[in-house]
């Protein structure tokens, strides 16, 4: 296996993986970064748009962009469902973070319950399932779109905080919430918002990532710990800081899955995520997270 | 050492249900419901394990399923690399689920609490990863070892010796808990803030009461393991987050015996529930979790102080 | 030697300016901080205990210097401070509040701690039990557990009757004599006069006025300040 | 927003009345049900009913127990008995579930519901972890777990242990039957018969025990590598394949084999995780990379997610058609070909029934019905002790083939003259249907091959 016939595949497969990663975790960094939400039912989230195209898509053969617009909807529905459910009975920090993780878990049971267990179900895709070859590396065209379609996305999300006067008021709140109050900014309609946008980003993962793999009862898990791992990476300030610090985690897989001859390629990104602890503490965001 | 907190109400109330679960296994002599208790004991060592930590002073451990794997799965290394008999594997699993604690809580102790909870739920997830990825390296014979000697052929003398060591890890958390360090832990659970300002660096103090609390539960997952023969690495699953977690809070959070009658209450309702919807019991479970929490987040028993 | 010494300290909270380079040094047995509200004495006695670190300027304590030490290291070596507000352990007994801090150095007698803040009756009560005053001794007696050398207190007279005030001024005399050396924050002037050896008198964080009790009184600037217009002594 | 105090107690109890209330109708009901009338034989079936497998090992058991109950059941001292079959999900088919599920299922079977007999079990952790309940409780147990370890379990401590029986070809001598297709059909490759030729070979395996018999610690040192390099192959890569792959997608891994010049990935799966690795190698561009003049590699091996083409799970479409060209390779009457006489008579019952083919389980799981009725009608006893005895001296012609135990209960499986459990291969076509093609019962000659370009070879005959 010499070096220099890996070098494209690295590198072509890190920007990929890379831009998908981004994709999954700038919703969860965006909420932490205005709200210091840490969203539990993040991949629950994800994983019930999947089902819900599946649902239309699949079972009740309705058209793919009605069933992906009716989950979009059904799916920031139900986040903000279990986000308003929790705040209505508490406030307290471990409470929430608790109940968040355990409707998680609800999700995760009612779908093995509704749609059977440890079957891989299949929801059809928007892009072909097919490959190209590019530098002589294979490059499947619904992950490129997916990754071309992240980069737009990161785009409008940086434009919309920095460019728009919505803008101004989310990265006020994210600074501090009590002043911004004082200043008339409504933080609680603010953090519904950043919410909602961060529920339809994930769903957007969703619909691009889930078509090329399979829709299982336990599928949350993985996009959850990618969208943990690059967000403690990024440091959980500015929702930017995700994204090399996805493209960290993509290229680390990617090399590991190469040269080591075993399964490291999952657990990378967990060591790479105790690395920043120990070595910057406020990870490249530089959110101050020293106790 | 004071000593009152021996005399207290909850401490005896709970030996005595644990006693009497005991007794009530001999006399239905029923072998599931013998099982029930055994399992409900192993899910009371790992809340009190929890509660101890994360109950006195509010930092959640989301992981400690990856260190009932860690008690688990040292328990079936060593006996497949060192053959050791059952009292040393029950003692290793407490000194890894120690060691394994220390060094987590060290290095992640030091960020704020809300990082501590998050990096803690990633444990069990990558625990999992890490035996797939190097199972052949630790010798397991598949993706987790089997064939471990069982705490004895029957199930009534297992929940004897199970039930013992509950036993005894309540009389050692209370005997800590009668001690200087004790008073400590309350203080933190208490203002931690305040201790901090006016004299006590309370870092050491947390490192070491999660370092037992992990010890405890590696304790809880060596049993677990000697008692289905197998470790594997189901012990990382969630359920073994989810129910300890539950029994604790509805226990009473921070009461740390508050888990025993919690424990009995839940487990029977849950394995018996399995019997006649099946899968249904999870959604069930989930949902009364929920409710609990938002309704109940300091537990429901009251008569426990 | 002076115990305590404070030089050029400096504190300013994001374009507010708390303190303005403050330096004075102690002593004496007892020493006064008098100014009106918002003239800074408890920020710089929350920098003193090392709660607050000072923009700039520094801190000795016996010659050392402790301006970067943390808080538990300062109450190590001997200076502890009480909270303005009380923050007692509200789930644990009188005794257990002070046993908590008996051990950090080396173990003081908690029944004799108990004993000269008054608070027998009170022993195996909890906070929520025990009347406002009984709150502001059990912060001292949890201060006194730690067997300092320098108690600082803020405001240990606030919402106190008169009754309280004199038991309070008895115990930092009986505290005097056991050879401990208090700093105490008050705004109400009078009651401390009686006691305090030297003072230092702060106003909009600049300090205006550092010396023996004998020359505050006669100071002019001060009894304009405080005689002239309002007596609210 | 905090509720009063007596609105709490209020919820507690109203909550804990209905968990109770649904605990007791359930308990009534299950009552009900089990004081039939009639007489019946109990047998107990602890299986992964959350998933395809395990509805499959349940449906051929049923068939069985219908037709048996179909001719007037057993007669033991002159008293009818009935077959019944009490299943319960173990939910063994998932690696992270716990494996306690599968002990409380088997005490529950023989305690709660007092089974005579136990059929089922199929991840081998699990199995064998339910092996010294049903002993500790004289219950006989065939399982069909492809662990070694099931014998050596009953030879270690045979009075304690003999309730186990191993209704299952093991892992061990699985190894001799998967090394026969790829040695047969690189020779019809190497011949010139079939366009593509292989001899670059690249082994990934799923992570559990009877794959590690065959891959162990991956690289040259495992026990599968030098066999086939004996044979003529070059076996390029061989380990176990990731379960969460970076990016999610198995490109990566798929571009190293690539680079590899792989010409044939030869796949050991047991697991759900096969349809994504498969779908992932059709939709793999393999001629990217020019260096080495990429061809798409032959897939082949035991896939068991790959043998299922019917009404709950259709691997064709779980693939997205990818699975097209995709070798698997298993036991028993998946497709109707005579392994013995009551073959093709079982699939087309069970075809008929279900709607779907049996997996490579089910021929054994039907016939452990079979033979296990014949050693009760011969012991005249429902006593397991009684029952063992001739349930050892079992020498049943099956779907799957001829049923014989070793002295330790595990099944005996001779190849010489004729394989007495012939193994299966099948090809996925184009049409989305599963083709039989090749039988070690005459391991020279391929049936109805597609090629990649579409074209179907109808049959092929190697000369030695």
């Amino acid at each position: 296996m010499n070096f220099f016939s890996l070098f494209f595949p690295i590198i072509i497969y890190g920007l990929l993986f890379g831009l998908n990663y981004a994709l999954i975790s700038i919703g969860f960094t965006l909420v932490f970064g205005v709200s210091k939400i840490l969203n539990l039912s993040y991949g629950a989230l994800y994983m019930t748009t999947a089902y819900m195209i599946y649902f239309f898509a699949v079972m009740n053969n309705l058209p793919l962009i009605i069933s992906i617009l009716i989950s979009i909807v059904i799916t920031i529905l139900i986040g903000l469902a279990i986000f308003y459910t929790i705040l209505k009975f508490t406030v307290n920090p471990m409470i929430f973070m608790v109940t968040m993780l355990l409707f998680a878990l609800l999700l995760q049971y009612i779908y093995s319950y509704l749609f059977g267990g440890q079957v891989g179900l299949i929801i059809p895709s928007l892009f072909p399932n097919v490959s190209i070859g590019l530098f002589g590396v294979s490059i499947n065209l619904s992950l490129l779109a997916s990754s071309l379609i992240s980069l737009l996305l990161i785009f409008l999300v940086s434009f919309w905080i920095y460019k728009t006067s919505i803008g101004r008021r989310i990265r006020a709140t994210a600074e501090d919430p009590e002043v911004s109050e004082l200043l008339g900014i409504n933080t609680k309609q603010i953090i519904i918002i950043v919410l909602s946008i961060s529920i339809l980003l994930v769903s957007i993962a969703s619909i691009l990532l889930v078509p090329t793999q399979e829709v299982t009862p336990t599928m949350w898990v993985d996009p959850f710990v990618i969208a943990f791992a690059v967000s403690i990476i990024g440091g959980l300030g500015k929702f930017e800081w995700a994204i090399p610090a996805a493209f960290i985690v993509s290229f680390a897989e990617v090399i590991s899955q190469y040269l080591i001859p075993y399964n490291v390629s999952d657990i990378v990104a967990f060591i790479i995520v105790i690395l920043f602890i120990v070595v910057f503490p406020n990870g490249l965001g530089g959110a101050r997270i020293e106790s | 050492m004071n000593l009152n907190y021996f005399r207290s109400r909850s401490f005896i109330l709970s030996i005595l249900i644990i006693i009497a679960t005991v007794i009530i296994s001999y006399a239905i002599n029923s072998p599931y419901f013998t099982l029930t208790i055994l399992i409900a004991d192993i899910f009371i060592i790992m809340s009190i394990g929890w509660d101890f930590s994360s109950g006195t002073t509010n930092y959640i451990n989301f992981g400690i399923s990856f260190f009932f794997g860690i008690g688990a799965l040292f328990t079936g290394f060593f006996f497949y690399s060192f053959n050791l008999s059952i009292p040393f594997l029950i003692i290793q699993a407490f000194f890894f689920g120690f060691i394994s604690g220390f060094l987590i809580t060290i290095a992640t102790l030091r960020v704020r609490g809300v990082f501590f909870t998050l990096l803690s739920l990633l444990l069990p997830l990558i625990g999992t990863d890490f035996i797939l990825a190097f199972w052949t390296v630790l010798k397991m014979p598949t993706i987790g070892y089997y064939g471990l000697p069982s705490l004895s052929n029957s199930l009534q003398v297992s929940l004897i010796y199970i039930s013992l060591f509950l036993i005894i890890i309540i009389i050692l958390i209370y005997t800590l808990y009668s001690t200087h360090i004790g008073l400590i832990l309350r203080g933190i659970g208490d203002d931690e803030e305040a201790m901090l300002a006016q004299g006590i660096n309370t870092f050491w103090y947390k490192v070491l009461i999660f370092s037992i609390s992990m010890g405890i539960v590696g304790i809880a997952g060596s049993l677990y393991a000697l008692s289905t023969t197998f470790a594997g690495i189901d012990t990382f699953g969630l359920e073994f987050l989810l129910f300890p977690m539950v029994i604790a809070i509805f226990g009473g959070k921070g009461k740390i015996l508050g888990a025993v009658p919690a424990g009995y209450v839940i487990i029977i309702l849950s394995q018996y529930l399995q019997l006649y919807v099946g899968q249904f019991t999870l959604i069930l479970f989930a949902a009364f979790a929920i409710i609990l929490f938002l309704l109940f987040p300091n537990g429901i028993s009251r008569w426990f102080k | 030697m002076n115990i305590l010494k404070v030089i050029e300290v400096s504190k300013y909270w994001g374009g507010n300016r708390a303190l303005e380079n403050i330096t004075f040094s102690m002593n004496c047995n007892i020493l006064g901080i008098f100014g009106p509200n918002g003239a800074g004495k408890t920020t710089l006695l929350n920098i003193i205990a090392g709660i607050y670190s000072p923009t700039k300027g520094e801190i000795y304590y016996r010659e050392k210097n402790i301006t970067k030490l943390k808080p538990w290291i300062r109450v190590q070596l001997g200076i502890s401070k009480t909270f303005q507000v009380v923050r007692p352990f509200r789930t644990m007994t009188v005794e257990e509040n002070i046993l908590l801090f008996s051990k950090i150095r080396d173990n003081s007698n908690v029944d004799e701690i108990i004993k000269i803040t008054g608070l027998e009756d009170f022993r195996y009560r909890f906070p929520d039990q025990l009347p406002f005053g009984h709150l502001k001794k059990l912060e001292i007696a949890k201060v006194l557990a730690t067997n300092p050398e320098i108690l600082l207190l803020d405001e240990p007279f606030g919402g106190l009757n008169n009754e309280e005030i004199k038991d309070l001024l008895e115990l930092f005399v009986k505290l005097r004599k056991n050879g401990k050396r208090l700093v105490i924050i008050e705004h109400r002037i009078s009651s401390l006069l009686e006691i305090a050896e030297d003072v230092l008198f702060l106003d909009r964080g600049k300090k205006v006025f550092e010396g023996p009790v004998k020359k505050f009184l006669e100071n002019e600037d001060i009894k304009e300040y405080y005689f002239g217009g309002n007596n609210n002594a | 927003m905090s509720y009063s105090k007596n609105t709490k107690i209020v919820i507690t109890v109203v909550i804990v009345v209905i968990l109770v209330a649904a605990i007791t109708l359930g308990a009534y009901y299950m009552q009900q049900s089990q004081t039939p009338t009639k007489k019946y034989i109990l047998i107990g079936m602890p299986l992964p009913l959350n998933s395809p497998i395990g509805v499959n090992m349940l449906d051929s058991a049923q068939l069985a127990v219908n037709q048996i109950n179909g001719n007037g059941g057993v007669t033991i001292n002159g008293t009818h008995y009935y077959l019944k079959i009490i299943s319960y999900d173990t939910e063994e088919a998932d690696p992270s579930i716990p494996v306690s599920n599968g002990i409380s299922a088997m005490t529950a079977l023989i305690t709660q519901d007092k089974v005579n007999f136990l059929i089922g079990g199929y991840r081998s952790d699990v199995v064998d972890a339910e092996l010294p309940i049903a002993a500790q409780y004289h219950t006989i147990y065939i399982t069909f777990g492809a662990d070694p370890e099931i014998s050596t379990f009953v030879a270690e401590n045979y009075t304690a242990h003999k309730y186990i029986f191993n209704g299952f070809v093991n892992a061990t001598n699985q190894g001799i039957q998967y090394g026969a297709l790829p040695v047969y059909m690189l020779l019809a490759y190497k011949e010139g018969l079939l366009k593509q030729n292989i001899t670059n070979f690249a082994i990934l395996g799923e992570q559990a025990a009877w794959t590690k018999v065959d891959i162990g610690n991956g690289g040259t040192s495992s026990p599968l590598y030098k066999p086939f390099e004996e044979v003529g192959f070059n076996v390029t890569y061989i380990n176990y394949f990731p379960l969460s792959p970076p990016g999610g997608s198995y490109d990566s891994l798929f571009s190293q084999l690539a680079d590899l010049n792989t010409q044939a990935i030869y796949i050991l799966a047991a697991g759900t995780e096969t349809p994504l690795l498969v779908s992932n190698w059709d939709s793999f561009n393999w001629s990217a990379d020019k260096a080495t003049g990429g061809m798409k590699p032959i897939l082949m091996g035991a896939d068991v997610m790959a043998e299922m083409e019917g009404k709950t799970y259709d691997y064709f479409n779980a693939t997205n058609g990818g699975c097209n060209g995709e070798f698997t390779f298993g036991w028993g009457p998946m497709l109707p070909i005579n392994i013995t006489n009551s073959s093709i008579p079982f699939y087309n019952e069970f075809y008929s029934n279900y709607s779907f083919n049996p997996i490579f389980e089910d021929g054994f799981v039907y016939s452990a019905i079979y033979y296990l009725t014949q050693a009760i009608e011969k012991a005249q006893n429902l006593s397991s002790n009684a029952v063992i005895p001739y349930l050892e001296q079992t020498n049943y012609s099956g779907p799957a083939g001829l049923i014989k135990f070793s002295s330790s209960h595990g099944l005996i499986i001779n190849l010489k003259p004729v394989p007495s459990v012939p193994a299966v291969a099948m090809q996925w076509h184009k049409d989305g249907k599963l083709y039989l093609v090749w039988s070690s019962l005459n391991p020279l000659t391929f049936t109805n091959i597609q090629l990649p370009n579409g074209t179907v070879v109808p049959k092929i005959t190697v000369i030695l």
